[in-house]
């Protein structure tokens, strides 16, 4: 390996080729501040348009300062980090910055988790020396995402999120100069865009340009409402998320604590998302074998493969970018949607509440479930089957304002009977997840046998494509997985060209599935946050005493007692939905 | 057009061409050409100064000379009309008189190929109006 | 074909042509048809003579008069009096604005004297739309030297040689780059044309492609067979349209000669040029910007390393270059390195265009040997400062250059020089001015120049220049205090040293330039609010002299604003909080009795 | 955004132009510029057909149309007025013309006067230096303008004696 002598703040070091003077800082331990640059390693992100200019340091024999985080290191080379003249360039530029940026921090959404603030901070800005015109524009309010683009700071890793990454399009640097920004185009509002309201923009974005439709408020007045009972789920990506919001290591599942956190908030029924998730992989699963079935008996027409239909953003993408494909995705509704239609009627029905006096809120990783649970398809007589869906990041705040000391709650059982949930209902929150969740049931409901081994390794990671091919009772079943959109879309463009021929694929708009979805607490590029939660989801898994979804007892007595079978009439009522074209 | 095919038909082109833009080129260093200047004022032009000029250019040509053939006003001799000016390289302007086409003949063979004086030569008194 | 006694050259650059040359060569023509000379006198539109202060500009050739401000009106009178009758039409000839005396051939006018073409040689002197006569002038011989007699490692050692530096700004040595895009391997590299002239006041790279498209032609095929690329581009300004048409015409012409296309010149070369169009961004004129253009983005430059000559156009090598670097390179090849290297500066070989503008008399493109004064260009070419006024300062670089005091007027002018004097060479501009212009709000212009063309990307250009531009509005309109000056210099310092690309690294050059030079301007806006050169309109103050005033109320009745108040018959009065100094009572008082301070 | 509907001819026109550069992301400048050649400005609805031609996103057309100063959302009036502003013409008193066809005209720079006859615009240097300060009404270029001529100017265009230059300039 070629690798590059260079001596940084006076200290001798030797790196390897072709990689930036930031990088090699960090190797001798020496933090550069950015505020533009990111980089997801393992997922094959980076944001580098050399921007910010936070990052500068003193090159020896350069006339200019140096963008660490855009220099290649070379032979030789002597840097000082922290010279008195990177020092007064740098708090300089972060002045300038600030003082085109509105100084409402103490009410900011984003407060206390802003890199900009973090920076202003670790910077020492006592004064804005250089005081003038603010640049100002329309606030965006949509379903799901609110962009306050005085805010914006120009960084353009949200353009990057929503071009690049997730092939979405709806985000471009417009004007130029001081009036340079990142919008949709002509400005319009999300909601008149082809915008999937992924919000991976959001869970990059350093500042409170970008950040979520806070409905914090509507679950306070539910819950302090006599005549409504209220129930909750929680997503399963959460409760390997949400201990760092208090601190604790990524990776830490609190799933214990969640219950008994939400419990405490007050309310009447804590649920799991992962029940659902059961019932998910029962009706999809089943589809799944319908049309295999009908393959293997030679129907030509059958649409295969399958693809998930769990993630929200994903459906309206393909419903904006491929209508011509709107028949190939499972019908199955989403966990959040199944479980609000089965909350809402076998639930209600059980617990003789009328469905108007019951509220459904959902905690999700994910700022589309925002836009899913309104969707109309989701509502009976306009009363929606979700009411409220809220995030990882949201219920923290919730937690916190309720006084609750989350690190010292007890850890308590979810309630029943739809807090029961198995192992592969957990995995939904990963990607890979909900495909294995698949394989598990299908391959027992169509081998007859049980499965030989229960962990399918082949089809985890953290590859933005992968494809495995299971052994399925002497059938091969070829399965695709793509996370972000960006990789869907080459999937889906592969399968289109007849360049590859899958059976059933598993689609997750955000990279690394729900684990890294938008409504997560902020990992601030750090990638190994997300590869820890991934491993706690897992683990999660394991400690399951069940861990196939067909297993659940409560999945089990939920089609004795009301569905029937699945696929079934009512099943399809309930738990179905159907797709549109948005061109 | 044909197309240029080699580096000598691009070549051939270019000797083609130059004579349409000699005058042009000779122009911007005459210094170090013959000069000859023919009156072209109302009188010159009565007494065949025009056939006296195509005359010179078209010799000149013929005779592969580098000369740059110009008209000029009046130049106040119209008592010896054409009156055509010479300068020769390196030397003062010489003004002959009563110039027709074999007074030019004998202008463009003894004076300005071998340097020899003819006869016509009107004395010097004056400057020419470009001075 | 005819040869012709009589060549009349009329100027067809875009200067020229505003002033309807187009409808005085129509004229010409009419004329000449109608006394009988068709045979004899041939009217030719070229490219710019580079005089034009006064355009439009007609020279007869072979006796080298020089008509200046010909309308078409003109035409008859220059057809029927020194076409048929040899007598030069005085009225029209240039007179020198300072001894008043007429010249009748260009080449006793010193605004021609001291010039050494190179780039422009062929510039008001071909018809640019005509192949034939660009190959009359030893046309695409350098082309054909390359492919037939040298190696691309000799031709890019010639011009190694020759001392060549890119004419476009940053001075970068063209042999050297030629070799860096030669070593990148690739199955593609493109050869591109940086004709993206945006600085404002500079129209040298115009006027070449208008007056000899050829010249840029044969020197990208030149410089596409030494770094071994087929493809050449070249990007142009939109709102140049002569200069595109011309363009067209001769890339047309050149594919018909078999010049351009493939197999040129039977030696297996194959090479063609496309045009793409800029689209109004300044910052295009940055090669990584004007690649990212070429594709069809947003013109924003990127971080380099990687170079456009090792990732370029698709991520292609790409040799880029401006049109007068090109220009230079058929001569170079045609009379050799050595030739070339004897002209200019120990550092700064050849010749350099300028576009000289501004208070001068004689305004227009000019070419001249490197190490001239800027004293032999603004006095002997330039002709002066206009109305007899005072030299203050000359700006070279544009927008990213600096402003020079009459200190540095015997400055020879080079790369190194006019770094050293704090501006740069730039690609040209020279803008002239008097003791009329106010220093300060030059350096505004320049900044709100900058702020309209910031593409945004990087934090200290697009805010940063934000502010400088507040602080000097500030200070023009009477509002500054001593610290801004300070904090001006301070802000600058930091936008050079960390923004992105050249244009924010040189934006604040102006400020600089104009306090290190000017400070006292600064201090008299900032201390005494007053402009000395009178420009800054929120400095000045009209007030009424009451001895001369009569009271006849003109002034009172003009005020569109009520700031005028008195009573008939006795001396009026200027409320200055009211006056918006529009500069009407002073415009209508008959009496001069009102004054500016 | 009032949405207007493209006429089916429009809508050709716009194709037909994408269909001449390949439909290639890569000519969207070139597009653009052949497009308002043709239509006169670049409206939301033209931007969107563009976008889906050439496959790319409406945002990256708009980003690149605002980007660019040559391009424009809005329509010229019938008489563009462009005040050059480079360097030459400003310390030749450019700024002063420009202030005076703003008050003659009450419009802003970028706006159009209310009958559609007029539109105010700056532009970089058209290389008449020469000339300066100059203006162009369509392709006409007007040199040496003092602030005192600017009115009659403009009521050489409003009586319409010079509407037939202009048009076919």
């Amino acid at each position: 390996m070629d690798t590059v002598q260079l001596i940084i703040d006076n200290k001798p070091i030797v790196v390897k080729k072709g990689i930036t003077i930031l990088e090699a800082a960090a190797s001798a331990g020496i933090h550069i501040p950015t505020l533009c640059h990111m980089k997801l390693e393992d997922l094959n992100i980076e944001n580098k348009p050399g921007g910010c200019r936070i990052c500068v340091v003193e090159v020896k024999g350069r006339r200019n300062l140096a963008p660490a985080c855009c220099t290649e290191v070379a032979d030789g080379m002597e840097i000082n980090s922290h010279s008195i003249r990177v020092i007064n360039a740098r708090q300089t530029v972060l002045e300038l910055i600030l003082s085109d940026h509105p100084a409402d921090c103490l009410i900011c959404a984003k407060s206390g988790k802003c890199d900009l603030q973090d920076l202003a901070h670790n910077m020492g800005i006592r004064e804005i020396h250089y005081k003038g015109e603010q640049s100002t524009y329309r606030e965006d309010t949509s379903p799901a995402i609110i962009r306050d683009v005085d805010k914006c700071i120009m960084c353009r890793r949200c353009e990057m999120m929503c071009n690049e990454v997730q092939t979405v399009g709806v985000l471009s640097a417009i004007n130029r100069g001081f009036t340079a920004v990142v919008a949709p185009a002509f400005e319009m509002n999300l909601d008149h865009s082809v915008c999937t309201y992924c919000g991976q923009c959001v869970a990059v974005c350093p500042t409170g340009a970008l950040t979520e439709v806070d409905q914090t408020s509507h679950v306070i007045k539910a819950l302090s409402d006599p005549t409504k009972t209220v129930v909750v789920q929680t997503a399963p990506a959460v409760r390997a998320a949400l201990g760092e919001m208090f601190g604790m290591e990524p990776g830490t599942l609190v799933t214990g604590k969640l219950v008994a956190a939400l419990r405490r908030l007050g309310f009447d029924y804590v649920f799991d998302t992962d029940f659902a998730a059961d019932l998910t992989i029962m009706e999809e699963g089943t589809e799944l074998l319908n049309r295999l079935t009908r393959f293997l008996n030679g129907d030509k027409d059958v649409n295969l493969p399958i693809l998930t239909s769990c993630c929200p953003a994903w459906v309206k993408f393909f419903e904006h970018q491929f209508p011509q494909l709107k028949d190939i995705p499972s019908t199955a509704r989403s966990p959040q949607q199944m479980f609000g239609s089965i909350a809402k009627s076998y639930f209600a029905e059980k617990m003789k509440i009328s469905r108007e006096d019951l509220v459904v809120v959902s905690i999700m990783p994910c700022v589309a479930k925002k836009y899913e649970c309104g969707r109309d398809e989701f509502k009976v007589n306009g009363n929606p089957d979700v009411d409220y869906a809220i995030t990882t990041r949201e219920l923290a705040g919730l937690i916190t304002l309720a006084n609750i000391n989350f690190n010292r709650l007890p850890d308590e059982e979810f309630d029943l009977p739809l807090g029961e949930s198995s192992g592969a209902g957990v995995i939904f929150g990963t990607t890979g997840g909900v495909i294995e969740a698949a394989v598990r049931t299908a391959y027992e409901l169509h081998t007859k046998k049980p499965l030989p081994r229960i962990d399918f390794t082949e089809l985890r990671g953290m590859d933005g494509i992968r494809q495995a091919t299971i052994d399925f009772g002497g059938f091969p079943l070829n399965i695709g997985i793509a996370h972000g959109l960006g990789n869907a879309r080459r999937l889906l463009e592969k399968i289109e060209s007849g360049e590859s021929e899958f059976h059933a694929i598993e689609i997750m708009s955000c990279p690394g599935g729900c684990i890294g979805g938008g409504g997560q607490p902020y990992h601030h590029g750090d990638v190994e946050v997300l590869k820890k939660r991934q491993k706690a989801i897992y683990r999660e898994d394991s400690m399951k005493k069940i861990r196939k979804s067909h297993e659940n007892p409560y999945i089990i007595q939920l089609y004795e007692e009301y569905l029937g079978k699945p696929m079934s009439e009512k099943a399809h009522h309930l738990l179905h939905t159907a797709y549109f074209d948005r061109t | 057009m044909t197309k240029i095919k080699t580096l000598d038909d691009l070549r051939r082109i270019k000797n083609e061409v130059q004579s349409k833009i000699k005058l042009r080129e000779n122009s911007s260093s005459p210094e170090h050409l013959v000069q000859v200047k023919i009156g072209m004022a109302t009188c010159g032009i009565a007494s065949g100064a025009r056939e006296t000029m195509k005359y010179f250019i078209d010799e000149l040509e013929l005779q592969a000379i580098d000369a740059v053939v110009t008209q000029t006003g009046c130049m106040g001799f119209c008592y010896a009309e054409p009156t055509v000016e010479v300068t020769l390289p390196g030397k003062d302007p010489v003004v002959f008189g009563f110039v027709g086409k074999d007074k030019a003949r004998e202008i463009i063979d003894v004076y300005i190929k071998r340097g020899e004086l003819v006869d016509g030569i009107i004395p010097l008194s004056f400057k020419t109006i470009h001075d | 074909m005819t040869d012709y006694k009589i060549h009349v050259l009329i100027c067809g650059g875009t200067g020229c042509k505003s002033a309807d040359s187009d409808e005085l060569k129509k004229s010409l023509k009419q004329w000449i048809d109608e006394v009988g000379l068709e045979d004899d006198v041939q009217v030719v539109l070229t490219g710019c003579f580079g005089f034009c202060e006064k355009g439009p500009i007609v020279k007869v050739l072979p006796d080298n008069t020089f008509y200046v401000s010909v309308t078409p009106s003109d035409a008859e009178e220059i057809v029927k009096e020194h076409l048929l009758k040899g007598r030069v039409v005085q009225r029209l000839l240039y007179r020198d604005p300072n001894t008043h005396q007429q010249i009748s051939d260009s080449k006793g006018m010193d605004f021609y004297k001291k010039q050494m073409r190179i780039a422009l040689r062929n510039c008001g002197f071909i018809n640019p739309e005509n192949i034939q006569e660009y190959i009359s002038r030893d046309g695409y011989m350098a082309l054909g030297k390359c492919l037939t007699e040298l190696t691309p490692e000799d031709t890019i050692q010639e011009i190694k040689d020759s001392g060549l530096r890119g004419r476009g700004g940053g001075g970068f040595p063209t042999g050297l780059k030629w070799e860096i895009t030669r070593k990148s391997e690739a199955d593609q590299k493109y050869v591109v044309c940086n004709a993206d002239e945006g600085d404002p006041g500079a129209f040298m790279d115009r006027s070449i492609l208008e007056g000899d498209p050829h010249s840029v032609i044969e020197a990208m095929s030149i410089c596409g067979y030494c770094i071994g690329a087929s493809k050449g581009l070249v990007y142009i300004r939109a709102e140049y349209p002569l200069a595109i048409e011309r363009l067209k015409i001769a890339l047309d012409q050149a594919r018909e000669y078999g010049l351009l296309g493939e197999d040129i010149l039977g030696t297996g070369f194959d090479f063609d040029i496309d045009i793409r169009l800029g689209a109004g961004a300044f910052v295009c004129g940055e090669e990584t910007a004007l690649i990212h253009s070429m594709e069809g983005k947003r013109g924003e430059p990127t971080f380099k390393p990687p170079f456009p000559s090792v990732s370029g156009f698709l991520g292609k090598p790409t040799n880029v270059n401006n049109v007068e670097t090109f220009a230079n390179i058929p001569v170079i090849i045609n009379k050799g390195a050595s030739w070339f290297n004897k002209i200019g500066t120990e550092n700064s070989k050849g010749t350099k265009v300028f576009a000289l503008a501004g208070k001068i008399n004689n305004v227009g493109l000019i070419e001249v040997p490197m190490g001239t004064t800027l004293r032999e260009v603004i006095y002997d070419i330039g002709g002066g400062i206009k109305d007899g006024k005072e030299f203050k300062s000359v700006q070279t670089g544009g927008p990213s250059g600096g402003c020079l005091t009459k200190n540095f007027l015997d400055t020879p002018i080079d790369y190194d020089n006019l770094l050293k004097a704090g501006s740069m060479m730039g690609s040209g501009g020279m803008i002239v001015m008097d003791e009329d212009d106010c220093m300060v709000a030059i350096a505004r212009f320049y900044l709100e120049f900058i702020l309209e063309e910031s593409c945004g990307k990087c934090s200290p250009c697009r805010i940063g220049n934000k502010r400088l531009f507040e602080i000097l509005d500030k200070i023009t309109s009477g509002k500054g205090e001593e610290k801004d000056i300070e904090r001006l210099i301070l802000l600058s310092n930091v936008i050079k040293d960390t923004s992105l690309c050249g244009l924010g690294q040189t934006s604040p050059n102006p400020v600089l330039s104009t306090i290190l030079n000017f400070r006292d301007e600064y201090l008299a806006h900032v201390n005494e609010k007053k402009c000395p050169s009178g420009q800054c309109k929120s400095l000045l103050k009209y007030e009424i002299i009451e001895d001369l005033c009569t009271g006849c109320t003109l002034c009172f009745r003009n005020c569109p604003v009520g700031a005028i108040t008195g009573e008939r018959r006795q001396p009026h009065y200027i409320d200055q909080s009211l006056c918006i100094k529009c500069g009407v009572c002073y415009e209508k008082c008959k009496f001069n009795a009102i004054k500016l301070t | 955004m009032p949405k207007i509907k493209l006429a089916e001819s429009t809508v050709k026109i716009i194709k037909d132009v994408c269909a001449r550069f390949n439909n290639s992301e890569g000519e969207l400048i070139n597009v653009l510029h052949t497009v308002q050649h043709k239509l006169g400005y670049l409206p939301a609805e033209v931007q969107e057909v563009i976008a889906k031609e050439l496959n790319t996103s409406v945002a990256k057309v708009y980003g690149v149309v605002t980007f660019y100063s040559y391009f424009s959302m809005i329509p010229k009036g019938e008489f563009p007025i462009s005040i050059c502003m480079g360097t030459a013409c400003y310390v030749r008193g450019a700024e002063q013309v420009l202030s005076e066809f703003k008050r003659q005209l009450k419009v802003e720079v970028g706006e159009s006067t209310s009958d559609g006859k007029f539109s105010l615009n700056c532009l970089r240097c058209v290389g008449a230096c020469g000339l300066a300060p100059v203006v162009m009404i369509g392709e006409k270029v007007f040199g040496r303008v003092a602030p005192t001529q600017v009115k009659q100017i403009i009521a050489e265009y409003r009586e319409g004696c010079s509407s037939e230059k202009a048009k076919s300039a």
